[in-house]
């Protein structure tokens, strides 16, 4: 039964000679019919709300492509996966490319699968734009320079950018500091990120504590104790998830809301689950890439929102953009390599150099893929106020800045783009 | 140092029924997590809507634990479901409550949708008190208080009344208890149920201090787990003394060294498992 | 008639590459790789009757040798992963065995959940060790010294890649029965049907299941190693309690008291998971409700259901 | 010297007494019944003398060995084997493969992983051996579960046998046997023992037929003493004896003309 090398590689060779043929046989990317667009969301555990949000923005710009006539013509159809763990998600990927033969595959939040997925991608020549998930481990080590795989905004941007307004609005104001971020290399980049700025920007902290609960925990007692022994003037957290109203709702009762100064980089994600209640005035919040309620947001942003507001009875978060974008800049790929290929139907090869550089007219605003693939976009973070019609906290006045500013820019490292920042 | 007493109060309520439903029907009940989620959920939709309907905030206490006793309904269904395996191995039990921890999850979702689900403001109700320096809600010493009250229950119930001393002569030898003329089916109705009684209540009371997510459940298994090994499987005294220690060593690792927060767990219990592997409370009564 | 049927079924695995859809080959993998943790988790539960809620910790370890490796060490020939998994799961496999089988029944099952939730947490924690979440990256392997460049990653995995795991499985099938069939598999049975005599008529029991976990460990590392391979990736979910808990459900499913037990069990769960998936969003409450009907109308599982001979009371 | 010596043995459950002072060497080709009246200690002294307990005071060796926590594996392979009062038989295994289990255990191939158990001779040819010799010569492929009561508790027996132990000890061969079979039972037992070159048997027996009828000595418990330790017929000869150790019932009831 076993088999010896000799007969092993004869077999291999002439099974993969065979294998090879019958892939170049299938054509990889039909010219008639509908597109196929693969959609990987999260629709269990922590992620799951952020996996919706994302899918509702994909559903949304799908369906108004259609209404439209679809892409040159051809409509737009959606197979939906689940993104759970990073087998079995990576699974689901090569279903998506190999048996539904998609164009393109969009979605993808998990920090893990999206380490899982670059690789993947690569690998089968299969296009994949992100949602989110961009680490700087995904970004630096697995693929340096992808040519399938388009990733999300950098995880720290949120970070950076409520470091900086920390540190221009609140300098002189704080010095003891606690940090209490999710026990994943989100929440560890995202603290990294604000005191290496903290640093750069001369101001004097004293870190009086660093909490990293279980990504999901649903109590911190303990911690917010914690909180209260060390009595920092400043607690830094980059909670996105529904732990984020959980410690501000324990925060709160224990008095931690009073005095002491919050930094919420992400929280913005649970908007809605941030209740006046124990959502204090005046901490900083963000809300990455898209704010539902933006003064000047565009007629396209408007539209949806109330189309998400009347078909889920909740106001949409930044997840949403996220799948919007990467569908309309496919569209605008395939419609900008068209008419580079004279109008005929281009091939993928010739979509991926559209896709570099794009840029269009997403809900949150203008936004565009780098030609190293990393996605850019505009980020609203702000001040938290009561003076709303919702039962939740929302922000005014609403600070923006764009990734120019607060992501680095291709092949330099996080910290070294951060200690080269004159300020 | 009572941040661990009140996530030891609520431990203690779900890992009671894991006891109460091992201690009489051996089974080790992995869905016992599921329960608590349900009951988180249920509270809150129940609150939500009594608030609505016009009750008074101070009384939701009263709706949220209705809610969970309301909620132990499912428990004869479901120990009607286990029964067909009570004369099968433990390994295929456990199996069998490993199949509902699945299925509840995605009850759970299909239910409640997957948007973590909260009580706003009746948190601070009961307003706070002052206590050595630092700000405690009251509501959360209502939750040790009925956690404590309730353990007390438990002990009356087991020690003092027929049903109790029923239980622990099942607990001790189920043939003797039979060939006594006890109903055993009635027996098992009645402990399962009580069991996920005890698990619905948990999860109703903790929720105005947090919010439900559906993943709690199988997030709070592992500690409850934890908290009857420590005590000694079947013990109600080792769920009270193992959620203590569980809650308070977790307390204590995230004030001193957080990064050992679930490690300092595991290792006590394998510790416990092997020089003690009966548990702390091997003798107490079921 | 089950020989023929073994036959057709050995034909079919063998010509697949040359028939089958790409996608399925992938899936087949996976269900590969399983069918070996599976036969070693089975020589613990199916023979010698302890049950372990904790197994996937060694198929974590195998994955995480695999990435150590090829990403740490730059080591690439799949013989040196696979037997540096086979040896790491030992190493571990010896203290933990030896606290482990001093205990059977539920007390077994929960203190090897305890060891594998405590592996769990560490690979999750460890972050500068093990990557935490994002886990490490396992890179494409050598077969045999051979790198098949000239093949995509697809090919490479349903061409060579796909004979050089059924080959390792047919291998891992092989030992097994021996394993099964020798005095040793005898002495196994025995205990399981009854320690205490089995004890009486001279049979070490305590060594005896110490040598099974050891077995099973390496057979669950060597799958988890295999199993990294299409993924690229070890993470820390599969070290999570629940994954453990899909492992006991595969054997159920394929049967646990019959030696094809786990290869079918991990085919026919592979390929569920992958149809209900796409069917619905609550696979989780289908497969919950298919273990509980297996549980309790088919504790033998699919191949219980064929042979007629009554099983050993479950 | 002796083959199993106890010397002096107490054994003490808390304050109550279970064994005061017991000493009874056991010499090859003796067939040795422990009687007595229930609480008497006589499990308590088998399993004493299996080394299952360690005894209060006192002492008990096998050929010189301390027995005492010595466990039943080493015990085997020493040369000591029992049986238990409730018939103990592996359900699932066939009658052959229960057989094969002690002689495999004996030849210490327990650890033998690759080894094709199905392609040796030796031990099949032994099992069947063992088999014939306890009448289950046609019964070796059926499992033990599905066999009647008289001969799982054969097959329970046979497979200490199997150990080919130089002593014995069983702990009422015959319970739960109907009267018919006991017997048979023990025709089997005494002629296999005598084939497998087994030296000594010791036996707790409460049916007096039985005892009268096989041992060649017979030691009387009682409170824990060695009431009497004699042939048959001088205990049968002390009418007081029987009384206490078996109780009036049997001298009166039994009308065995004696």
């Amino acid at each position: 039964m076993r088999t010896t090398r000799r007969q092993f590689l004869a077999l291999s060779g002439a099974v993969s000679a065979a294998v090879a043929l019958r892939l170049d046989g299938v054509p990889a990317f039909a010219q008639t019919g509908p597109i196929k667009i693969g959609v990987l969301a999260a629709k269990a555990g922590v992620l799951a709300p952020v996996g919706e949000s994302g899918l509702r923005g994909v559903t949304w710009a799908t369906d108004r492509i259609n209404a439209a006539g679809g892409i040159l013509g051809r409509k737009v159809e959606l197979v939906v996966e689940e993104e759970s763990s990073p087998k079995d998600t990576v699974e689901r990927f090569r279903k998506l490319v190999l048996s539904d033969k998609v164009d393109v595959v969009s979605g993808g939040i998990s920090t893990g699968v999206g380490l899982a997925l670059g690789p993947v991608a690569e690998e089968m020549k299969a296009m994949w734009l992100a949602w989110d998930a961009t680490t700087q481990k995904g970004v630096e080590e697995t693929i340096p320079k992808p040519r399938y795989a388009f990733r999300s905004t950098d995880n720290e941007c949120e970070a950076v950018m409520a470091s900086i307004l920390t540190a221009k609005n609140w300098k002189g104001k704080f010095r003891t500091v606690a940090g209490i971020n999710p026990d994943y290399s989100y929440g560890r980049d995202n603290w990294a990120a604000f005191l290496a700025i903290m640093k750069k920007y001369g101001i004097e902290i004293q870190v009086v504590s660093e909490l990293w609960p279980k990504l999901g925990a649903t109590d911190f007692t303990a911690h917010v104790a914690a909180l209260q022994q060390a009595k920092p003037d400043l607690i830094f957290s980059c909670f996105w998830a529904g732990d984020t109203p959980i410690f501000m709702k324990q925060a709160h009762a224990a008095g931690l809301t009073t005095g002491t100064r919050f930094v919420l980089t992400t929280g913005g994600g649970v908007h809605e689950s941030l209740k006046k209640a124990f959502t204090p005035e005046g901490a900083l919040l963000g809300y990455n890439s898209m704010y539902f309620e933006h003064p000047r947001a565009s007629a396209l942003m408007k539209e949806f929102v109330r189309w998400h507001q009347e078909k889920f009875k909740e106001w949409p978060n930044y997840e949403s953009d996220h799948g919007y974008f990467t569908i309309a800049a496919y569209k605008a790929a395939v419609e900008r390599a068209a008419k580079a290929a004279g109008g005929k139907w281009p091939t993928p090869d010739a979509v991926i150099p559209a896709l570099e550089g794009v840029e269009v007219e997403s809900l949150s605003g203008p936004r565009r893929f780098r030609e190293d693939h990393i996605m850019e976009a505009t980020f609203f973070q702000g001040y938290t106020t009561h003076k709303n019609r919702y039962d939740f906290a929302t922000i005014d006045p609403v600070e923006t800045m764009g990734t120019k500013q607060i992501q680095k820019p291709t092949g330099l490292g996080l910290y070294d783009w951060i200690n080269s920042w004159k300020v | 140092m009572l941040g661990g007493t009140f996530h030891a109060a609520v431990l203690f309520l779900v890992a009671a029924g894991l006891q109460l439903v091992f201690g009489v029907q051996r089974i080790l009940n992995l869905a016992c997590g599921s329960f608590y989620a349900l009951g988180a959920y249920l509270g809150v939709s129940a609150v939500t809507w009594a608030l609505g309907a016009g009750l008074p905030a101070p009384l939701f206490v009263v709706v949220l634990i209705a809610a969970g006793l309301a909620l132990a309904a499912i428990g004869p269904p479901v120990e009607r479901i286990l029964r067909t395996i009570y004369d099968r191995d433990e390994s295929f039990q456990l199996l069998l409550t490993f199949a509902l921890v699945l299925m509840f999850e995605d009850v759970i979702r299909f239910v409640w949708g997957t948007a973590p689900h909260q009580l706003g403001s009746v948190y601070l109700v009961y307003g706070q008190l002052r206590i050595g320096g630092s700000t405690v809600p009251v509501y959360n010493l209502v939750v040790i208080a009925a956690g404590g009250s309730i353990a007390l229950g438990m002990g009356w119930l087991l020690t003092r009344t027929r049903f109790g001393r029923i239980v622990r002569a099942t607990a001790e030898n189920r043939e003797m208890s039979e060939a006594l003329g006890v109903d055993m089916t009635r027996v098992y109705r009645r402990v399962f149920t009580l069991g996920v009684a005890l698990g619905t209540v948990g999860g109703a009371l903790v929720i105005p201090a947090t919010a439900a997510t559906s993943e709690m459940g199988i997030e709070l298994i592992v500690e409850a787990f934890a908290v009857v090994v420590i005590g000694g499987l079947g013990s109600m005294r080792g769920a009270a003394a193992g959620a203590l220690i569980v809650g308070l060593l977790k307390a204590g690792a995230i004030a001193v060294w957080p990064e050992v927060e679930m490690l300092a767990v595991y290792v006590v219990v394998i510790a416990v498992l092997v020089l003690r592997p009966a548990g702390l409370f091997a003798r107490a009564a079921a | 008639m089950a020989r023929t049927a073994g036959g057709l079924a050995a034909l079919a695995v063998l010509a697949a590459p040359w028939v089958a859809p790409p996608y399925h080959l992938t899936l087949l993998l996976p269900a590969f790789a399983y069918g070996i943790v599976l036969l070693g988790l089975n020589l613990l539960f199916g023979t010698t009757g302890l049950l372990s809620f904790g197994h996937a910790l060694f198929v974590a370890l195998g994955a995480y040798t695999a990435a150590a490796l090829t990403t740490g060490l730059g080591v690439l020939h799949l013989e040196a992963i696979l037997a540096a998994a086979a040896g790491a799961a030992a190493l571990v496999a010896v203290p933990l065995g030896l606290l482990c089988v001093r205990y059977v029944k539920i007390y077994f099952g929960m203190l090897t959940l305890a060891f594998g939730m405590l592996f769990y947490s560490f690979l999750y924690k460890f972050y500068t060790l093990t990557g935490g979440d994002e886990g490490i990256r396992v890179l494409r392997p050598l077969l045999l010294g051979r790198a098949f460049g000239d093949l995509g990653k697809v090919e490479f995995l349903i061409g060579p890649f796909y004979y050089y795991a059924l080959a390792l499985l047919a291998v891992a099938t092989l030992v097994m029965w021996r394993v099964v069939r020798s005095p040793f598999g005898l002495c196994l049975r025995a205990i399981r049907e009854n320690p205490d005599k089995a004890a009486a008529v001279g049979v070490s029991v305590r060594r005896y299941r110490f040598y099974a976990f050891v077995i099973a460990a390496v057979f669950g590392a060597v799958g988890g190693a295999l199993l990294a391979v299409p993924t690229g990736l070890a993470d820390p979910l599969l070290a999570y309690w629940t994954h453990s808990g899909n492992l006991v459900f595969m054997l159920l499913l394929g049967g646990f008291d019959h030696f094809l037990g786990p290869l079918v069990g991990a085919l026919v769960f592979i390929l569920l998971q992958d149809t209900v998936m796409s069917l619905t969003a609550y696979w989780r409450f289908v497969f919950g409700a298919i273990l509980a009907v297996v549980v309790i109308f088919f504790p033998r599982g699919l191949l219980g259901l064929l042979d007629p001979r009554a099983g050993r009371s479950a | 010297m002796s083959l199993l010596q106890a010397r002096d043995v107490r054994m003490f459950y808390g304050t109550f007494c279970a064994l005061d002072g017991v000493s009874l060497s056991i010499e090859a080709g003796q067939f040795v019944s422990i009687i007595g009246p229930n609480g008497a200690g006589k499990t308590t002294l088998v399993n004493v003398l299996t080394g299952l307990l360690a005894p209060t005071s006192g002492s008990v060796r096998f050929k010189g060995v301390d027995v005492a926590g010595l466990g039943p594996g080493r015990l085997a392979r020493l040369g000591m084997a029992r049986s238990f009062q409730l018939v103990s038989v592996f359900p699932a295994l066939t009658v052959g493969e229960t057989l094969a289990v002690p002689i495999v255990s004996r030849r210490r191939h327990g650890a033998r992983l690759f080894a094709a158990l199905a392609g040796d001779r030796a031990t099949w040819d032994e099992v069947a051996e063992t088999a014939a010799l306890f009448g289950l010569a046609d019964k070796l492929a059926r499992p033990a579960r599905t066999l009647p009561q008289g001969d799982k508790k054969l097959l329970d027996v046979a497979s200490a046998f199997a150990l080919r132990p130089e002593v014995i000890l069983m702990d009422e061969p015959t319970s739960g046997v109907s009267t018919s079979d006991k017997h048979a039972i023990m025709e089997t037992l005494v002629g296999a023992a005598a084939r497998m070159g087994i030296q000594a048997i010791i036996q707790v027996e409460h049916d007096m037929d039985i005892v009268f009828g096989y041992s060649d000595r017979i030691v009387a418990l009682h409170q824990g003493r060695v009431l009497a330790d004699a042939t048959p017929d001088a205990v049968r000869a002390d009418e007081r004896l029987i009384d206490t150790v078996v109780g009036r019932s049997y001298s009166s009831g039994a009308g065995r003309p004696w």
